[in-house]
This record gives C-alpha cells, structure tokens and sequence, in this order.
C-alpha cells in the first residue's frame, strides 16, 4: 500500500562500508557553523546534498575536525571524495571553479558609529583590535597590522577555543558587542551569519585594500577534490553551473557577504576560461 | 663547512682525553646490564659499559629475535630493560608491552592499555609518537597521547594510576618521555596548535598528584622563579619577563612548551630541559625576545623553582626549539674542571654550558648554518644574521631549517672517546612571502616554507664532537635526515638508524663503518644495550618510520616522493616515498 | 536574535572525533528496514534516539552491515557502545532486559485462507516453503521442518540477496504473494511491517509450537552493550523502564508483532527479576 | 595415533626412495633460482635444488633483511621473486611490492596499488588474506579481495588489465592465488556467505577476458562436463549430478567455491583442484550427496572440460572442503609407476590418486582422525563413522574439527628423501546443540561449535610422509595449528613457519630441529628460496598472523586468549591472544 514512499525512502539507503559508487563521501567538521554540522544545518551540508543529488549520489559524512593537515588527512588519506570550501587558489586539492567570492571585513558595533573603511586608517593605533588565530596564524589582516607596528593593539581569538564548546568563532563578535576589542576583523561568512544571530547590532564593511602587501583579503571559495581526480572536479563543476540559482540563494540563506569576482563576471554566468586565483 | 662522505677532521689522541674527563654521575651509576630510562642515565650519555661486542667482532652481529608492535605510525621510543624483562611503548594507542627475555623469542608477558582517546590523534603535530617510559622503584611512568601520565605495576602490569596533566582541546598533547627524580614525575607538554602556554609538571610518584607546575610564560610566580633564582647573564634578571618581553597578553598563548628531554645532576640537585619556540610562528606578530620561549632551564625537582635560565635564541623566527637533550659532563676546559651540560641545539650550535650557573662556555656550530654569527659569551646574547631573519618577508638560503642542525633525536657520549656522538640533520630552506589556507571554514595566509638539503646534497649526518676543544672530529653523510638516537658502548661501537632503514655500527673512535643491517621499515627510535638472562650484549631498536621526520618527507623534501603515481605509488604511500615502507617492529641483535 | 533556537540547535553538534562522552555510539546497518537504515527511518534508528536523549546524549552511528561476526566486528572491536536490537539470550554482548517478544509466524495469502497454526500441519508436506536463510543457516523453523523430513520442501531467500538491492527481506512476501511458496514462516517484525505494505493481504499467525527440539521460535530483544560495561548498560535499563510507553508505541507504529513475556509480565511492567532469556 | 615430540616411525633407505621416483615435473623444469610462482612449479612440490644451505649449515642461518608491509592483518602469500625482483602481494589492500634484489636492503622499485573496495574486507569469512600471485610471460598475475583479478607489467608496474570475476554483493571474494597455464588465467572465488555458486574460471591472460567458467554445482553444461567426462567410479557416473544430487533447487546456492591451489600437468594436459563444502552448514538441510562440494576436478586448461571428477567426502557435515592442494608425482608403486596427485585433505587423509583416471591408490590418516573408517578403493566411497556425523544433534569429540587435518596451507615433496612435509593441525570439536544468533535483525540458531585440541594437547603438527608406503616417517609436535606452508630444499632442509612467530629449520631426513628464529609476529605465509644476485641462496617468508586460524585462536580454542584481562590485553588483543602480536613483514635469510 505504501510501497511508492518506500521506494523513494530506499534511495537514500545505502548499499555497503566503504567506498561506493553512488556515494559522494564528504569530510566535514561536525562543529563548525555556518559551515558544517553533524546535525546537517551548516551551509556545506546543504551545498553537499544539492550536488550530490545532481551528480546522482547521496552523501555519507566523514567527520574530522578541521584543523591543520585538514586537506591532508581527509582527501590526502581517502577518507573522503570532496570537501565543500576551499580557497580556490589551494594547490593541495583539486578545485572546481569557486562558487562564491567573499572578503574579510571590518566589524563594529553600530552604536559607535566608527565608519571604517580602510586598513589605513589612523585610528587603529588607538584601537583594541580583535582577530582570529587559525592554527599556528593569524589571519590575513593582522599581518598588515603587525607591518604597521600595530602587534600589540592585537588581541589574537583562537578560531578554535575550546573544541567542545559550541560555536567558538562568535567569540570575536561576543568580544566587539562587549567592548573588550573596538573593532574585529573577521571572515565575511561569518561575520555576516554571527552578526546577524547576536543581541547587538554591528556595522560591517569589507577591508579594503582588497590586497596589502601580497596578502589577499578576498578569496573565491571551490569545492575541493583530490588532486587529479578530474572526473569528479568535472561532475562538481556542472553541477555548480547547473545549480547556480540554487547554490546563490543558499548563499543568501547564510548570510554570506560576497563580492564582484575579480574578472567582472557575473555569480551565475559561463565558468571563466582559468582557474579564478584570487592571489 | 665542507664534509665529504667521512672526513677526519682532527686526530685526538683518546687516552689523554679519557683521563681529563671526571665522570662523577656515569661512575655514581654502575652499569648492571639494565636499560631503566631511555637516556640510560640521569647525565643522558647514553653509554654502555659493556664491551663484549666491540671494533672487531661487530661485523658479526646477528638478529636474535623481533617483535611487531601491529602499529604503523612513528615508533620514536627507547625500549627499557629491567629484570630480564624489555618494557616497549608503542605510538598511539600507546600500549605498554612487557616481554619475558627469559624465554626463547622474547614473547609478551602482558599488554597494558591505556586508551588514549582517539581525538588525540587529531591534535599531535608531527605524527603520534611516543618516546619512551622510565622506571623507578617497580613501576613504569610514561605519558599518553591525551596528555595523561600513568604509573603501571613493573611486575604485573596493573594500572597504579593515571593523572590527566592537559587538555587536548586546548591543544596540549605528549609525546615525551618522563624522568623521575627524587619521587617526583617530570613531565611536559607537547601542542603544535597556537594558544597553548608550554609547562613543566612534577607529579608525586606514589600518588599522581600534581606538586607543581612551572609556565614557560607569563609572570614570575606562575614560572615559579623566585628568590633563588640567580641566571648568569643580565640579560636574564628583572621580574617577570615572561610577560615584559611580549606585547600585551600575548604570552598567554605564547607557547614554549617543553617536549622533550630531560636530564638531573643529583649533586647540584638540578634538573635540565628547554623550551620550545614562542608562538604565532610570524615572528613580526610578536615583538620582543618572547621569555622564556627557545630557553634552557635548571630547577629544583622536588619543587620547581628556577635556579638559572638561559634563553639560547630570543625572538626566535625559524622555529628553533631548545628542547634538544642536554648531557651532563664534567669536562677540564682550558685546564679548569667544568662541570658542563652539553647541549646540541636546533640551531645547529653545541653549547657547552656551566651547569651550576648557566654561562656558555662554547658554542659552536656542529651542523651548517648561516643564520648566527656567534654567542656573545660575555652578555650570552646569540648575534643574529639580519639578512637570514624571518618574518613578513622572502627570505631564501636559511640554515638550518625548522627541524633544526639537530632535533629531538638524542646524541650519546662516550667517556673513552670523549666525542658526543651526533644524529643530525643538514637542512636548509627558503620562506616565500605567503599562500593561501584554510582552516575551520576561514582563509588564512602561513609562510610557505620549502625545506631542502643543505650543502653537499645530503640531509642528514652523523657527527662525533669534541665538546674541549668544541669541533668536529669525524662526520658521516647520511642521504635522509638521522631522525633516530645514537648510543654508544665500551666497545667503541656506536650505532644509530636511519630513515630508509639501515641500522648502522662505527667504530666510535674514527667513524669506520662497521656494520649495518636493513630494517623492515625505516627508522626513528633509539638504539639501547642491554645484558640477556644468558650474559650476552644485546642492541635493540624500534622501527617504524614516521614522526615529523616523515612529514619532512612528505613535505616535498624528497624528490621520489613526487612523481611516482605512474610506477603505481599511490597517495597513501608518498608519504614515505621510495625509501621505506610503514610498520612498527623492535629489533633485538647479538653476537652468535 | 536567534541565539535561544541556535544554542538548542548546537546541542546535537559534536565536540570531536572519536569517543565522546556526550555520544551513544551506535552501529547500525545503513539497509536493513524496518530495522536501521542510514536515512534514520528504522525502528532500531528511533530508538537509539529516545534512548539517547533520555540518557542525555546525543547519538553516532557507525554504520556497518549486519552479517556475521556484526558483534564482534562492532562492539568487540569498540567501534560503537551499543546495537539496537538482538536477542537477549545473546551472549556475546551484554544485555539490557528485554523491551519486546516476538516469534517467527506463517504468512499465507488471505485468499488462500489456509489457517495455518503449527508445525504439526500435515499439508506442511504437500506445500512449497519459504524460509529465510542467514548467513551458513536457515531461520530456525527450518530445522524443525528438515527434521520430519521436508528439507525438500523448504526454498531459502537470502535475507541479503544482493546487498545493494533495496529491501531484501521482502522478496519472502513476493513469492508467497505469487504463488512461487505456499506459505513462508518470517520473523515477526520482519512479517508485521512489510505485510502492511504490501499490495496483497496475508494472513500471518504465530509459530506454535514455541519451543521445538529445544530450537525457541519466540525470542526476547534487547539492547546490546560490550560485555562488562555494566555503568551503561544499567543507564539504558533505567532509559527503557522510564520509556517503556514512548516504546511501546514505537513498536506499535512498525507493526511488531509482540507475544507475552515469558514471566507473564506487562510489557511496561518492572524489569523481570533476572535476564529473560528465551532458550 | 600416538605421538611424542619426535617420532621416528620408520626409517627409509633414503637412495632407494630417491631412485625409484621419476620426476618428469621437476626435471622438466630447470631450476634457475627463481621463484615464479607459489608452489615453486606446475607439480606444486616447492622443492628447490638450491643446496648451499644444507643440514651441516642451516644452524649459522642470519637475518639479511627485512622489509615492512605496514599492515597488520593475516599475510598468507608466498613471494615471487623472477629477475632479481622481489613480489610481495598484501592482504587488503592487495598491494603488490617489487622490491630490488640487486640493491642492498631491497628496496622497493615500485608498488602497484588495486584499490580494491572497501566493502570487501566485511564479505571476506577469514581475515582480507591473499595467498599469492604468479608470473607469466613478463606479467605478475594476482586476485584482489573484491573478486578481481589483475594483469601488471614485471618491469614497470603497470596495470596491463583488470577483470571482475565476482560479486562481493552476493558475498563471492577472491583470496587464492592464480595460476596461469597454456595463456589462461585460472581463478577461483571464495565465499563464505550462503548464496554463492562455486566455480573455476578460464581467463585469456593477455586481454583478461573470460574464456570459461566451470560451476561446481548444477547441471553438466554449466560444470563443463560433457562426452570426455570418464570418471573412475561409478557413483560419480551419470547425468546432471549437480543437480540430481541435491533436494529441489538446492544446487543453486549450494558453495563448493574453488578458493585455493591449482596444479596442472603438462603431459597430461589437465589440472587439478578441489572443491569446497557445500553449503548450508547443516548437512540435514541438504539431504543427498551435493555434488560437486568436496571435489577433486581434473580439467583441460584451454576450456575448463572435466575429464574426471572424485568426490572425496559426500554430503560433507564437518566442512571438510576439498580444496588442499594436489602435488603431482611420479611414483613406483607396488613396483608399478604410477602418475599421482598426493592430496592432503582435511578430512586427515592423504589421498594418493592415479591423476590419469581418478582412481585412489591409497587414503590413509596423516593426523588423527574419528570420523571416517576406511575409504573403500573399490567404489571409491568414503566409509563414514555415523556415531561422528552431525546435523540437528549433539555430536562430541569429532576429529578433525572444521579446519581440518589440514587446511590450505601447502605441503612441499623432496624428491630426494621423497617424503611429502606436512604442515597441519590436530584439532577435534564438538556440536552442542543450537545457540540463538542474530543478523540483519532477525534470531536465528546456529550449531554451537567447540574446537580445542586433539590427542596429546598440541594443536598443531608437522609430519613427514612416505606416499609409496602411505605412512608417516616422523611428527613434530607444535602448540599452536601450523597454518604456514612448508617448502624443501637439495641441502635436505625442511622449513615452516609456526603461529607464535618461530621459523624453523628441520633436517628432512628426519625431523631433527637445526636452526629457528623468533618472527615479530606469528607465520601464516609460505616461505620460498631463491638464488639472490650475489649469487648466494636465500630462504624468504612473510610473518604477520592471521588468517581463518587467528579466527580459532580468538574462537575460545586458545585457553590464554580468555582470562588475561587482568593482566592488561584489552579486547582488541584478544584474538591473538598471549602468542604474538600483528604485523606484516618480510624477512630474508642466507647464510653469512
């Protein structure tokens, strides 16, 4: 009587352990919002399932926290078939054409009224400035700061914490919103998602210049592959391009700042004839 | 420094040396034939007093019997002899094998297990590796991946307990192996993650309670330097320089961690050991010499206090722990008894160093490198190489490397020779401004650093030092990094391994190649000597290539490791590339 | 703004790999309906939740298939605290008491109405017979079949078949629908819910008698946990006394045929006084 | 039988034994020091005429090197070793290793990675084992866990094709190691899933095509029997006995997989196999003879044709599988020569075949045994003791248990003692009723097996036999199942390996231990000889336990493998109890 809903639970059921066929392995982190999550609300969740159902797979998760070797231990060691984010310009893995464009951005609270737009200006050397340390590094900003003899107005937030606590990241805007840091700088993505979910309202602007020094402050973002493993990069592209639309208003669901790619092409056009580096 | 394949640098005339040597600590321990601590004793010579196998019949050593451990990551361990029985920590899962050598084939008396837990794995550096466990008064001390510290009955293998020391969700991990002095477990942490704050810990043998915990940062009291604490260069006094030489609250996450060796002088009542790098690695993020980072402490075992302490490289920027073993000598130097520690550091210089009161007496330079002019000996300040200096810049043609002239392999001494026998490396590398990462959804920029043979092509050597008169007096080139310790007989053999799995005998007076046998898989573990139930000299040693000597492989250094996929290498294997192959197995060899 | 439903949401997120306190690891077949399936739409994967959550975690699953050696491959080997269902005289595994009996029962054609209800039937000989076979073994009612001399009566289905295939199990209702056996003697859960979606209508009647040469027909099924760890298995006999209505109905919503504990006891009564085991 | 730890049974004028053999096989095929394939030749005697290590010197017998699979599952194969290179195929993941003879410590030239599924390490019944590959024409030939087989270049690794053979989906895998005769690639599946249908198959070896496959059960088209099919006796006359045999459709899922050895006769042009039990394990459940489980086949190479067939144990209730392998021998006979297949089966005895026809010669019990009487050289018919079968009963103390007098591990024949060298188990059960089970949700009752020791309290054996005059020279005594294959040389020494990671010297002549050595883990791998470079002889095996027999140990039969709890091993150790530890590596030894 119900055999036709049972079917279409079946497609998802899969067949066995391990590698398969019609399986699109994904490694993750299981506690990363907006990005990841075991319970599957992150953004690469959702991007993983719409490109696995267009390349007529279903996903099955490899969970590993996304520390440093990341790329290394997951799509180095086959653990996995594909990670959903990557800097395009990543040469440890293969990458589709990115899929967004974002940037690092200036975060403060709107009651103070700051109107930063440049890491030039001169009121940061009055200022308590908040950043991510990612591993052994600071984000790309400090290291601007750092070269304007700026170090010590730098007050370094681990992106990580305390592995166990939830959404450590928030902490940076925890810390503007306190006004234990006047500004923080932060990565657009979750800047925009954190921002938009905290008591306190922020004002958000990209840091500009887009590049100080060498050091990019916007990156295009691909779903990465193991290197070599051009079938798969090639399915995960058209798939990108066919899912466009969808992939865009999944963007927008997740608050994600982005910006013009760097060769004026549009979210949604034909996929640019190089690999969109964005260093 | 130019070395062909064996050069004979400087013939010394041994007797005259031997005699000039006083070796209180090493003849305070008479050597029973046992293997109790990985450095053999508290001075860490790592010297044997047995002779039976010796210059002329090594070149008849045999296999006796092996043992697999079932593992494949790196096996960095010492195996212990005590009571005719070989106690072996393996990597990750860290299980303490006890086996029986009264029996034919050594077979397993117990397994104990401490169950690391597995997220531990995500947390090490540089592979999970483990280097050794020490026993005391009938137990086994040892640490865990998860930064725990356990006892375990030496007899039966029970648990006797288990103290948790760190956090692995902050970071903290440990890889070292424990000393114990005077009824106090001395224990560090490892932790490659930014934010941690390195520490020494001394835990009550009998008990597992933590007595005191001495911070590489922050302020005096957390360092625990207090009023006897008198360091020999100025440079070192005023309070609280762990905080007053970083910018802010940065040396809350400064790191200095202290992973590695420790050593004891029971008559000054001394123990020794260094600190790592300071963290973030961009040295321009954290103005300042960044104390007690790169340091080299002398404390009280039984409750910490700093006594002296001398940080060998302020400001570091290439990543130059001072974790590397520090052996306790006493050596007549210009006509004066001295009692030294010697200390070959990442920086590729040995520094001879006054163990009572922290001053260089030498410090010169064992493996290659142009990042240092020299050690100021007044002020003790190292004279740095402006144009080699890191930071947010190109730097190219750095020597050494990261993993330094030396890294954590330990050297041995021998009191007959004289020399301290080197397992080194000879590396060099370029930083390239930066690229692009990602961590934990976030794009960062990291250095890009490219690592590389230093001069001649080799990456690896093996050097015999004369710490009097401070210079080289035999080297070997070795193609890989020696990642593997050395130890050294009274039968002026000294043996090491290497990477691609050569286990190696010189003749410890002129670096003659003796003997050498191929390992199933290469090797990063440490050679020990030990007396058999049946009277006979055995060597052992642990292979099982890996640690961050495997990463260094990995990392592009070796050129097979490229390239291959079309002879079927496929990605799981290039981190070992065409040199060797993974599996954990101890090697037990005697005379027939 | 959102920060109440958020921090609800990060209550399922996982610190990190590997065991975790707050996780109830369990192993379950990713294609074994009405059992598990790695969608979560099985009888063992609503469970495993109800059970967690009542023991306050959250739940892992480690999907592995369930053939032979599935105890020792997943509890033995720690790559999970418990499975979901087996029998409770299973003593490989420890034990929670027993949260429902069932029994193996004929399934025949409503319209054939051939009202089946021992062993003992004489037309037995005259009939086409459909038994499960797992693994190296028939389901035990073959034995008692082979023993009065109708081994040639019986045709095996696989309860694998090809793994990948959906529903493997149901082919036993195929052929009874069809025609191709007389009648098949299925596990009851097995029969309860594939019969209610199936297009014909069966008649389905308990195995009598209960026990045959010692060979039990009717079994308990119980939580397993690994052997000594008595701290959770203790926790999860607390969970399914305090849930004993929450999984009754569960077990009412999968069709699961239950007969009367062998003590006589209520399905929600008190925990029997020692383990209730069937042989 | 009753045994001491050596037995001298009989003594044999060794020149009159050697004399009265023919060795067309053998003599046919020069040995060049090569090791070409697992069984050393086509007659399967892995006998090598290398003669440098001998009874007078095996005892100086060392170490030369070893190399690490970094794997840590049952590793069953036999090396190759053609062109001074080394072949070393792996359990899952099937990697094949070529190793460089001509360079010191062998390292690796290439590696050819499968990259089998995954999912077949859970079809797999007895551990992810690989028994070996073959060489052929400038080609390694080898089967892959997921029921592949595979074709790579000698020199360079490449993969040259990849065919599939089987469906792990419907549990079929492939552990045997091929062999390649007359260009076909002849390849059986194994499966210990009920459901599966044995058969051989016909592979062209240079484009990896199948040519043909042989069912072992079900009609005669599907069996390849047809017009040439002349059996010996009658019983296995007539048409369709794979179906005829069986109740109903019973025949289509009835096993008989053809999972181990092949050997072929050139001048007679056929090969020789056996079948396995039929299945389900309940022998009450498939009522009649299930033909064709628990076969010899003999088949022409080029199409699979069955010339003659000889089922060894009808309606098998003990899995007693057919499947050990067949040594092809000339023999003189009660003054007869006679062409022969020397089959140690696993129901004890040593079947001595005219391989023309199919006729049995003789079937007398090489290890101790209770379940059958006699086989009756007449009809061919195996005399069964009905107090021993089973079914839906309780049966005790049946001989051999389910793995047999012996199992696959292979037997090697001298021709100069003429003694076939048995390495096998001595081992008995019981069948205690029924024990609820459960898979994929639903109880089920299994036979509640029990193993444990046969007579005399050892498990394992070692036995010399005389084919001429069916009995046993000499036994060895060994604790554990001896599950590694045995191989003989001209030097009249005798080598096997034993679970507890001891590898052994015996003189063949008779029995005498000469030399052994402590492996880092248990043997369940075939140890081969070859002429090194140097020109010196060589004698290889893998260590690294495992295999069905790991399954016994952990099965309750090892007493120690339960209990020691307390003493520190964890579950994870348990199935390889206090004997040895994991770990695949291989070891070479010459003499010095």
């Amino acid at each position: 009587m119900h055999s036709r809903s049972l079917s279409v639970l079946f497609l998802s059921a899969l067949p066995l352990i391990g590698a398969d066929v019609n399986v699109l392995r994904v490694c993750a982190d299981p506690n990363n919002l907006p990005f990841s999550s075991r319970s599957g609300e992150g953004l690469e969740n959702r991007l993983a399932e719409l490109l696995a159902h267009r390349i007529g797979r279903s996903v099955a998760y490899t969970w590993w926290s996304e520390r440093k070797n990341f790329i290394e231990q997951t799509l180095g060691e086959d653990r996995c078939d594909a990670v959903m984010s990557i800097p395009s310009s990543l040469d440890s893995a293969g990458t589709t054409r990115p899929y967004y464009h974002s940037t690092y951005v200036f975060v403060s609270r709107k009651d103070r009224d700051l109107r930063i737009t440049s890491l030039a200006d001169s009121r940061f050397s009055n200022w308590r400035i908040g950043i991510h340390v990612v591993g052994d590094d600071y984000a790309p900003p400090a290291y601007a700061l750092a070269h304007r003899g700026l170090a010590a107005n730098i007050t370094g937030f681990s992106l990580f914490g305390a592995y166990g606590e939830p959404n450590p990241p928030a902490r940076l805007l925890d810390a503007v919103a306190s006004g234990d840091v006047d500004v923080a700088i932060v990565w657009g993505p979750l800047a925009g998602y954190f921002a938009a979910r905290h008591n306190t309202r922020f004002d958000i602007a990209p840091v500009s210049p887009a590049v100080y020094l060498g050091v990019p402050f916007r990156y295009g973002i691909s779903v990465g592959v193991r290197k070599g493993d051009e079938p798969l990069r090639q399915k995960l592209d058209q798939a990108l391009d066919g899912a466009c639309t969808s992939v865009q208003a999944l963007l927008r669901s997740y608050g994600v700042p982005q910006v013009a790619e760097p060769e004026g092409g549009k979210a949604c056009g034909p996929r640019p004839p190089s690999r969109a580096a964005s260093s | 420094m130019k070395i062909s394949s064996l050069v004979w640098v400087k013939t010394i005339l041994l007797t005259a040396v031997a005699a000039a040597i006083s070796l209180a600590q090493i003849q305070n321990q008479p050597d029973d034939g046992q293997w109790t601590m990985p450095a053999k004793n508290y001075a860490s010579t790592r010297f044997s007093t047995a002779g039976e196998i010796n210059v002329s019949n090594v070149k008849n050593l045999k296999l006796a019997w092996t043992f697999s451990t079932g593992l494949t990551r790196g096996h960095e361990a010492a195996p212990l002899v005590v009571n005719n029985t070989m106690y072996v920590v393996t990597p990750w899962p860290n299980t303490l094998y006890a086996l029986d050598l009264t029996k034919p084939g050594a077979p397993a008396k117990w397994a104990y297990q401490p169950n690391p837990v597995p997220a531990a794995q995500g947390v090490a550096c540089c592979d999970v590796v483990n280097r050794g466990a020490f026993y005391y008064n009938g137990k086994i001390y040892y640490n865990t991946l998860d930064a725990q510290t356990v006892a375990v009955d030496a007899a039966t293998g029970k648990e006797i307990w288990k103290t948790k020391l760190g956090d692995i969700n902050q970071g903290e991990t440990i890889t070292m192996a424990p000393i114990v002095v005077k009824g106090k477990v001395l224990v560090g942490d490892s932790g490659g993650e930014f934010g941690v704050r390195g520490w020494l810990a001394g835990v009550d043998a009998d008990t597992g309670k933590i007595a005191w915990r001495a911070y590489t940062t922050g302020p005096d009291k957390d360092v625990l330097i207090g009023p006897n604490f008198k360091p020999f260069y100025a440079s070192e006094r005023g309070a609280d320089l762990g905080v007053k030489t970083w910018q802010g609250d940065q040396w809350k996450i400064g790191g200095g961690t202290a992973w590695s060796w420790i050593s004891y002088d029971p008559e000054l009542d001394l123990i020794y050991y260094g600190t790592s790098n300071p963290g973030p690695w961009n040295a321009d993020m954290r103005p300042g010499d960044n104390k007690w980072a790169c340091t080299i402490f002398a404390r009280r075992p039984e409750t910490g206090e700093a006594i002296w302490a001398y940080q060998i490289f302020p400001h570091d920027d290439h990543d130059y722990d001072a974790v590397n073993e520090n052996i306790l000598l006493d050596l007549t130097i210009n006509g004066r008894l001295r009692k030294v520690l010697a200390h070959p550091d990442r920086d590729g210089r040995m520094y001879i160093m006054d163990r009572a009161t922290g001053e260089v007496i030498s410090a010169e330079a064992f493996a290659f490198q142009n990042t240092t002019e020299y050690v100021d000996l007044k002020t003790g300040r190292i004279k740095i190489v402006e144009s080699k200096t890191t930071g947010f810049k190109t730097t190219r043609d750095i020597c050494p490397a990261p993993p330094g002239g030396k890294d954590w392999q330990p050297s041995a001494f021998s009191p007959r020779t004289g020399l301290i026998y080197i397992p080194h490396n000879n590396l060099c590398y370029e930083i390239q401004g930066v690229q692009a990462n990602y961590i934990a959804g976030t794009p960062y920029v990291g250095a890009n650093v490219k690592m590389y043979a230093g001069p001649g092509g080799n990456r690896g050597e093996f050097t015999a030092w004369d710490p009097v008169n401070a210079k080289a007096v035999w080297k070997i080139k070795e193609e890989l990094p020696v990642w593997s310790g050395a130890v050294v007989t009274a039968g002026d053999v000294v043996f090491y391994g290497t990477m691609d799995g050569w286990f190696k005998a010189l003749d410890a007076r002129n670096g003659t190649p003796l003997w050498q046998f191929k390992l199933g898989s290469g090797t990063v573990g440490q050679p020990v000597v030990y007396k058999g139930p049946d009277g006979k000299e055995y060597i052992a040693i642990l292979s099982g290539v890996g640690g961050w000597s495997g990463a260094v492989v990995s990392g592009g250094l070796n050129p097979a490791a490229d390239g291959t996929a079309a002879l079927g290498f496929g990605n799981a294997m290039a981190d070992l590339g065409k040199f060797t192959t993974k599996g954990g197995m101890l090697y037990a060899f005697a005379l027939p």
